[in-house]
């Protein structure tokens, strides 16, 4: 049992137990929970620690034993890989603890694990067979969490959040079908093994196929015309479901194109990134416009995702040192604070049921904690300088100012991003004063908001205290994430 | 004379067929489903006594025995239909829809 | 010059802000909220004390600019955060620990008692650690990390009583413009970066004095759309006097003296870059020249007393910005030396006036004949309007004689915008004191209370104040060998980097000149007189035109604040239109209907399997010909 | 000796109807023959070596697979505790009829075990069950017709290609266009056997009307039966010119079935429509396999496929017979009665719509990526759409399931044995989902 398989299974069995340890009644399913999230959270340390320890420029991998129909069990993880597994245990953790007080059966802390685990199991997989498997397998837990505990119309959201990613990943697994053909026409040989499928001679078909793996990944990135089903799967999640929803799954699209298609089609990802670009710059304004046509805070927050994963793309396609750091840093950064603004967002529905713009007012009087949090969070989430949403955006931007990809380099992207950025505080700063600073609006519902306790505010320090470090001090972060991505897509 | 026999075989045939689709008599239709079991026989027989081939007789006489029981079967069901008293007409059967 | 070399002056100058800030937050606010100010007013005595030291340092010719951190490296991309000491930043940041200190003392007069007591001290001393930051830092993505801190402070201290609706508008106001300046000031850092491959100033100066100007044309323009922003200048200055509704140590230290020169401080630290494409420095010129003539025209107009000094800060920033554009880089940060004086003393009268009346801000018709009930207040105004109104020994007068100089030599439209905005600020600021101090009109009783002069918490830093506003003028020799020396005896602490490089244009102030000097103090004069006859003599003239179009023009800025209503307003419908009837209506409903229609479809189809027999056998027997047609073809 | 397993449920029929004519036919012994026979084919059937008995009968490796996955998926329906000796006799009847369909050599065999499996078929429709038979009777009467239509449309088929080839048996020469069309008509018997779309308008009556348990048979061992005749009718010729529209036709009536699918508010309608999407999906694997030039590697897919399917359709008929559940109004909220019974009727229901870690995706996996593997993308992706359409009332029917509140008083469920068949089905086709795993040695003759 190598260090990374037991990174996927340790939850999957920490999920299992819950299940068994929910017979004897509730809080023996949440302590289950909390020590399997802790114990995975401690293995990813346990990897990572020597990992950056090694200049982060490693790579550990799975022997790949061949199974059957071509496929072989082979994982690796190198420093982009790491930092994404240890953003899912730690958001895990947080979304245990978070939930600790609501009072739900053993299968929904079963589903967080079994999500974490798939999760794990994604940014792990090197073999596009274990890949699809576990790429389609976060589904199922997420499909249960925003419809066993969501909010009102949980039921269309769950459905709808199912069947839009699955449409996309369809026309993706014909797509790897096809290479996994084309491979064996060439060379007879069956399998699914990533770097075997870099040569498999496509010809005419390479733009569909290259386009099927686009729509795969573009549904989950969300790239704006595929994005619809984020708002109401968003909006209709638990709080931890949201948490999780926008910390790590939004990535698994990214980490998807960084990983599989980008060096799969090298010369066509080369050829198409400027559509692309026009593509991520429209989600960074896009999402940033619909955001201030909002009236629901999580929806708001929703939209403001579509904005930041627009960033990250950028950066990606701009195929430069600092456009990839900055892209994947962002990555990171979106699902501390996103996570930390659905989070109080979540506390907020807990104690008032509501989430409306309009429902609220005077909650800085009466909790001052979430007033301090939550002007902190949303300060990083519109790019404050000094915290870590900034980072990833300037080095993301920076990328695509400097990038020497043709029609790329002309600077409007860069533009069109940096409206992006300036939106931002259009759209956060009005819904901020509306719920905290506006006095109580008559049929507002802030007399049963109370103060974050000590748990809530336990995490709400641990994250804070995660933006300032990569605001202030990035370097750390991006040695553990940089050497790994340079040389993808290179 | 060998036209011959393939008219008659496809004269029948579409006999049987327009029998089975178009009447509205379950009777009928069984009647039309006989006729055509019936005419690929003469077409299969008449083959075979060309060629004088044993495998083709034998496929015949199986072709004649399994079209019997499906008589028995098609019949048997009929009388069911008939005695759970809904007539013989085609049209009411129309309780499994959509 | 080794980061192990950096003088203890300079670290003190970043420790004692931070220091102070964890220990409100963390220790004085949970225990003693109402005490928060005592470790943060020591930290402004160190500050102040290390500012000084350092100037002392720069003037001894021993200014350095050393990177000490990495911030984030890949590859070839680097930035690196550093420290830059020298003339230009010395000056300012001489004059803001200052006058900040000042402030602070005086804010704790002012806050005492207000339930938000400590968290404005951190948010305030949040603000004084951002800006000396900003004057101290050696590269542009270092000063755009500090500008926004300072954006978001002003945020936060302008919507401090946040139960006041015009509080709020205001800042959020404030921030969306300063945001939208920052659009310029991102881009034109990602620009430099990308067409540079580096962000430090000097090794940016040293590429442009060599020759390289690819894109410095675009990247000039949005380093002064971003200045224009944070030092309201003509396009957006119109949240400076909304930004008054903040308590009034706000608008003394951020609005008057310390924020809003920190676009100007942009422009003097990107000089070199501006200076390089010729027609830029006319452009700040005219904005400049603009700015101050329209805004000095329309703060005779206004009512409230601290909008009325609003105003008369854009006027004046706009004299810094033609100074600056004309050359004067001496002049301009000497004019911003005494310009913090005398304008954060005017304001704290002000304050002064309206915490007497018991209100948060008084207009001019509130008040009237205060002359004998505050003396201490009444003594400071008058300084301070003196200097402002350029009257001669005093401070004000050597700081805009220098610009009157420059703008009178190089003649034209600029020698008739500086007369003009000479009488123009003579005549708003008499005006206000006649109204104020020798009005006749008699006083409304309101409350019952007679005004009464201030505490000593808030009437010994505007003595300070006044006196500065005084006396600053004879420090202008000092400051113009600063802003020499600082740029000449440079000895660089980075590797790879040529001598000193000298600022294009006379970095001395000009000599004493008659002409400007007779025709300067005659315009004052002249504005003076006008203030006169219009208040004490024809007491109704502020009433008699109200009401009429002409007020419209003035409220509305001869109408730009229309035309930027419609703007922000076209905005906001174009979210909704994107956010809910192109997204919601549109693409989702598109979407939706799809899975709707398959089911739509669904119910259509049924209707061929009506489950008649004959009909199933009938499609079954045209499927088999179908199939048998297609293979036989 | 390479009959025993057909001779076993031989023996089945005559013991059943032996056991008729004593008049007070014992439970007992009638329950105990039903669940014997296919397990003593079951048991003999690696015994039996390959051999041939020309010209009727041809049995070889590949023929005892298919004969392995007919009588597990007939298991499930030999397990329904029915005391009736005609019933009984009538299914090992039609399970007979599928061993001699997988062991018939030449064309008239063929015919005789397609009528010999389907007859009884016919009476098992209309006999099973109790209550009143109304719905049944009609459900029976228009397989009867339909299937006997089919018969008359072989036998005319097999006319015409015997006069021009002169031969019953598969012809190794490319034939003349006269035996082309005698072997389209076959095939279109095939098809109808299958339920492909323009002759499918049998399948969704009589798979509703039967009782679950023999819906569960027909679509699982029948659907077997029929593709394996329609990879016979192939064989006959090299090259036959309607195998190319094959993969057309089975994506076609996949995307069809899905569409009809999501409107059912009957829960066997609803499972109908998507047998037959199943079905198309086969016909699709079908095509593929003629187009690749009959490789064994399709053929290994396909077959898969049906054991993936056995155990998946099974299970869903299962739950119903287990549950007595009618309609999707009535599964509302069933989670909160029974957790156990209604997690397994969602695993099974991700593994019909293909979602990845069950054995579905595998099965739906292996045939897409032979259809890709044989370059047929048009067909590939109406697959994937008609897969994408069908989880829309799969995932609709786990959101009925747990998402929404109860509303209506459920049934009683039925027996232990059928809630263990339930769950022992579920657990088969989530186990499938580790095949790459399970076989690694065994399938890896093929995929190495």
């Amino acid at each position: 049992m190598s260090p990374l398989t037991l990174l996927w299974v340790l939850p999957l069995a920490g999920a299992a137990a819950c299940l068994l340890a929910g017979r004897f009644g509730r809080t023996a399913a949440r302590l289950c929970a909390l020590a399997s999230s802790c114990a995975h959270a401690g293995a990813c340390l346990a990897v990572i620690k020597p990992f950056i320890a090694g200049g982060g420029a490693g790579l550990i991998a799975v022997g790949g034993e061949p199974l059957a129909f071509g496929v072989s069990y082979l994982l690796a993880a190198d420093g982009f890989s790491l930092a994404l597994i240890g953003l899912t245990s730690f958001l895990t953790l947080v979304c245990v603890v978070s939930s600790w007080e609501l009072e739900v059966s053993a299968a929904y802390w079963a589903n967080f694990l079994a999500l974490a685990s798939a999760l794990c199991g994604v940014f792990l997989a090197r073999d596009l067979f274990i890949f699809y498997v576990f790429w389609e397998a976060t589904l199922i837990p997420m499909f249960f969490i925003i419809g066993l505990w969501g909010s009102e119309n949980r039921r269309h959201a769950a459905v709808k959040f199912f069947l839009f990613t699955f449409a996309g990943s369809v026309f993706m697994l014909l797509a790897l079908l096809a290479l996994v053909s084309a491979h064996h026409g060439a060379t007879g040989v069956w399998t699914w093994d990533l770097q075997a499928l870099k040569s498999a001679p496509l010809g005419a078909a390479g733009p569909w196929v290259f386009a099927g793996l686009l729509l795969g990944f573009g549904v989950k990135i969300p790239v704006v015309p595929l994005h619809t089903w984020l708002p109401d799967a968003h909006t209709e999640a638990p709080a931890a479901g949201s948490v999780m929803l926008a910390g790590v799954m939004l990535k698994m699209g990214l980490y998807g194109l960084i990983r599989v298609a980008f060096p799969l089609f090298a010369t066509l990802s080369e050829a198409w990134a400027p559509w692309l670009a026009g593509l991520a710059a429209l989600n960074a304004v896009y999402g940033a416009l619909c955001a201030m046509a909002q009236t629901d805070l999580k929806r708001l927050i929703a939209y403001s995702s579509i904005a930041h994963l627009g960033f990250c793309l950028l950066g990606v396609l701009s195929r430069t040192d600092q456009g990839l750091a900055g892209g994947g840093l962002q990555m990171i950064n979106h699902g501390l604070t996103t996570g930390a603004l659905f989070l109080m967002v979540g506390f907020l529905y807990e104690r008032a049921h509501k989430r409306g713009l309009a429902d609220f007012g005077g909650l800085a009087v009466r909790a001052p904690w979430l007033t301090f949090f939550f002007g902190f969070s949303m300060l990083a989430s519109i790019g404050l300088p000094g915290l870590n949403g900034f980072v990833g955006e300037f080095m993301s931007l920076s990328g695509v100012a400097h990038s020497a990809v043709p029609l790329l380099s002309v600077p409007f992207f860069a533009v069109a991003g940096v409206v992006g950025v300036t939106l931002a505080a259009a759209y956060a700063l009005p819904a901020y004063q509306a719920v905290f600073w506006a006095p109580e609006a008559p049929q507002s519902v802030s007399g049963r908001v109370t103060d974050l306790d000590a748990r809530e505010k336990g995490i709400l320090w641990a994250l804070s205290a995660l933006m300032l470090w990569i605001g202030l001090a990035p370097q750390s972060w991006l040695t553990l994430i940089e050497p790994s991505l340079r040389g993808l897509v290179r | 004379m060998n036209t011959a026999v393939w008219a008659v075989t496809g004269v029948l045939f579409s006999a049987g067929l327009a029998m089975v689709v178009l009447r509205r008599q379950l009777l009928a239709m069984l009647l039309g489903l006989e006729l055509m079991a019936a005419a690929a026989n003469v077409g299969l027989v008449h083959q075979a006594c060309l060629l004088s081939d044993a495998e083709a007789l034998a496929a015949v006489a199986i072709v004649i025995a399994v079209a019997a029981a499906e008589a028995v079967v098609g019949l048997s069901l009929i009388l069911r239909v008939l005695r759970s008293g809904r007539g013989l007409g085609a049209g009411e059967l129309t309780q499994l829809r959509g | 010059m080794t980061p192990a070399q950096i003088p203890v002056e300079a670290w003190l100058l970043f420790a004692a802000p931070v220091a102070a800030i964890l220990l409100g937050f963390f220790v004085m606010r949970p225990l003693a909220p109402e005490k928060t100010h005592w470790p943060i007013l020591l930290s402004c005595a160190v500050v102040t004390a290390a500012s000084f030291a350092l100037t002392a340092r720069v003037l001894a010719g021993h200014s350095f600019d050393v990177n000490f951190w990495r911030w984030a490296g890949v590859g070839k991309w680097g930035v690196d955060f550093g420290l830059r000491v020298d003339g230009p930043g010395m000056a300012v940041l001489s004059m803001v620990s200052l006058v900040g200190s000042l402030i602070h003392v005086y804010a704790a007069g002012y806050m005492k008692g207000d339930p938000g007591f400590s968290r404005f001290f951190l948010v305030f001393h949040l603000f004084f650690l951002a800006m000396i930051g900003l004057l101290t830092s050696n590269n542009f993505v270092q000063l755009y990390l500090f500008w926004e801190l300072v954006g978001v402070a002003s945020y936060l201290l302008v919507g401090f009583w946040f139960h006041k609706e015009s509080a709020r508008a205001a800042a959020l106001k404030a921030f969306l413009v300063n945001r939208v300046g920052d659009f310029g000031f991102l881009l034109a850092v990602l620009l430099i970066l990308a067409y540079y491959k580096v962000a430090h100033f000097h090794l940016v100066y040293v590429q442009v004095a060599g020759g390289r100007h690819e894109m410095l044309g675009v990247i000039g323009v949005l380093l002064i759309w971003a200045a224009c922003a944070k030092s309201a200048q003509f396009p957006l200055y119109f949240w400076l006097p909304d930004a008054m509704e903040g308590p009034t140590p706000v608008s003394a230290l951020m609005h008057a003296a310390t924020m809003v020169t920190a676009g100007l401080f942009l422009l003097v630290r990107a000089w070199p870059l501006i200076a390089a494409v010729e027609r830029l420095p006319h452009l700040v010129a005219a904005i400049g020249a603009v700015t101050a003539l329209g805004a000095a025209v329309v703060a005779g107009t206004k009512k409230d007393l601290k909008r009325i000094l609003a105003y008369s800060t854009v006027s004046h920033l706009g004299l810094m910005m033609l100074a600056l554009g004309l050359g004067q880089v001496a002049a301009a940060l000497f004019h911003l030396f005494t310009h913090g004086f005398f304008k954060a003393a005017l304001f704290l009268c002000a304050g002064n006036i309206a915490h007497a009346l018991g209100r948060s801000t008084a207009g001019v018709d509130d008040v009237g004949g205060m002359r004998k009930a505050m003396p201490v207040t009444y003594a400071c105004f008058v300084a301070a309007a003196l200097s402002l109104a350029g009257v001669w020994p005093l401070a004000g007068f050597y700081s805009k004689d220098a610009i009157l100089d420059a703008a009178w030599r190089r003649g034209g439209g600029y020698a008739a915008a500086g007369l003009l905005v000479c009488a123009a600020s003579a005549f708003y600021i008499f005006r206000m004191l006649f109204l104020i101090f020798h009005g006749k009109r008699p006083q409304q009783k309101r409350g019952g209370e007679r005004p009464h002069e201030a505490g000593p918490a808030m009437a010994v830093p505007v003595v300070f104040l006044a006196l500065g506003a005084l006396a600053a003028g004879c420090l202008r020799h000092e400051i113009s060998n600063l802003v020499l020396f600082g740029l000449k005896g440079l000895p660089m602490g980075i590797p790879g980097m040529a001598g000193a490089l000298n600022l294009p244009g006379q970095p001395l102030l000009p000599e004493f000149d008659w002409v400007v000097f007779a025709l300067g103090t005659g315009m004052a004069a002249l504005g003076a007189a006008c203030a006169y006859c219009l208040t004490m003599v024809d007491a109704g003239w502020d009433w008699r035109w109200r009401g009429g179009a002409a007020e419209r023009v003035f409220e509305s800025d001869f109408g730009w604040k229309i035309v930027v209503d419609k703007i922000a307003g076209g905005v906001v419908a174009c979210a909704r239109l994107v956010g809910n009837v192109l997204d919601k209506a549109w693409w989702d409903g598109l979407i939706e209907g799809l899975a709707a229609s398959t089911r739509g479809l669904s119910e259509r189809l049924s209707i061929f399997s009506a489950g008649r027999l004959n009909d199933s056998l009938w499609w079954m027997a045209a499927g088999a010909a179908l199939l048998l047609g297609r293979t036989l073809r | 000796m390479i009959l025993l397993p057909q001779a076993a449920l031989a023996g089945g029929v005559l013991g059943a109807l032996g056991l008729g004519l004593l008049r007070r036919p014992p439970a007992l012994a009638v329950r105990a023959l039903t669940f014997l026979a296919p397990l003593a084919a079951l048991l003999l059937l690696p015994m039996t070596p390959a051999g041939l008995l020309p010209p009727l009968i041809a049995v070889d490796i590949k023929c005892l697979g298919w004969q392995l996955v007919i009588y597990a998926a007939a298991l499930p329906l030999a397990l329904r505790s029915s005391a009736d000796d005609v019933e009984a006799a009538l299914f090992l009847g039609v399970v007979l009829g599928m061993g001699l369909l997988t062991a018939a050599g030449n064309l008239p065999m063929l015919f005789l075990a397609l009528e010999f499996m389907s007859l009884p078929a016919y009476l098992l429709v209309a006999r099973a069950g109790t209550g009143e038979g109304g719905r049944r009777l009609e459900a029976a009467v228009k397989y009867f017709f339909a299937g006997a239509l089919a018969g008359g449309l072989f036998l005319l088929g097999m006319a015409l290609y015997y006069s021009q080839t002169h031969l019953l048996g598969p012809s190794p020469r490319p034939v003349g266009l006269l035996a082309q069309g005698g072997v389209t008509l076959m095939a279109a018997a095939a098809l109808f056997k299958i339920g492909a779309a323009p002759l499918h308008w049998w399948l969704p009556d009589v798979y509703e009307a039967a009782v679950p348990e023999v819906t569960g048979f027909l679509s699982t061992a029948m659907k077997a039966a029929a593709v394996l005749f329609l990879m016979r009718v192939v064989q006959l010729v090299p090259s036959a010119n309607f195998a190319p529209l094959l993969p057309w036709l089975g994506a076609a009536s996949s995307l069809f079935a899905a569409v009809m699918a999501l409107r059912q508010e009957s829960l066997q309608r609803l499972l109908a429509y998507s047998s037959m999407a199943h079905a198309g999906l086969l016909v699709l694997g079908v095509g593929a396999w003629a187009r690749m030039g009959q490789s064994p590697v399709a053929a290994a897919a396909i077959l898969f496929y049906l054991g993936a399917y056995a155990f998946m359709s099974n299970g869903t008929f299962g739950f119903l017979a287990a549950t007595g559940l009618r309609t999707r109004a009535q599964l509302k909220g069933y989670a909160r009665r029974q957790p156990g019974l209604a997690l397994a009727f969602a695993a099974l229901l991700f593994c019909l719509g293909g979602v990845p870690p069950t054995g579905g995706f595998v099965a739906k996996l292996l045939v897409l990526w032979q259809a890709v593997a044989a370059e047929l993308p048009g067909p590939a992706v109406l697959a994937a759409l008609s897969a994408l359409i069908s989880l829309g009332y799969y995932l609709g029917l786990v959101r009925d399931l747990y998402f929404e509140e109860p509303v209506m008083e459920s049934p009683a469920p039925g027996g232990a044995c059928a809630r263990i068949l339930v769950l022992v089905c579920a657990f088969g086709a989530l186990a499938l989902g580790a095949a790459p795993l399970l076989l690694k040695d065994l399938a890896g003759g093929f995929w190495r």
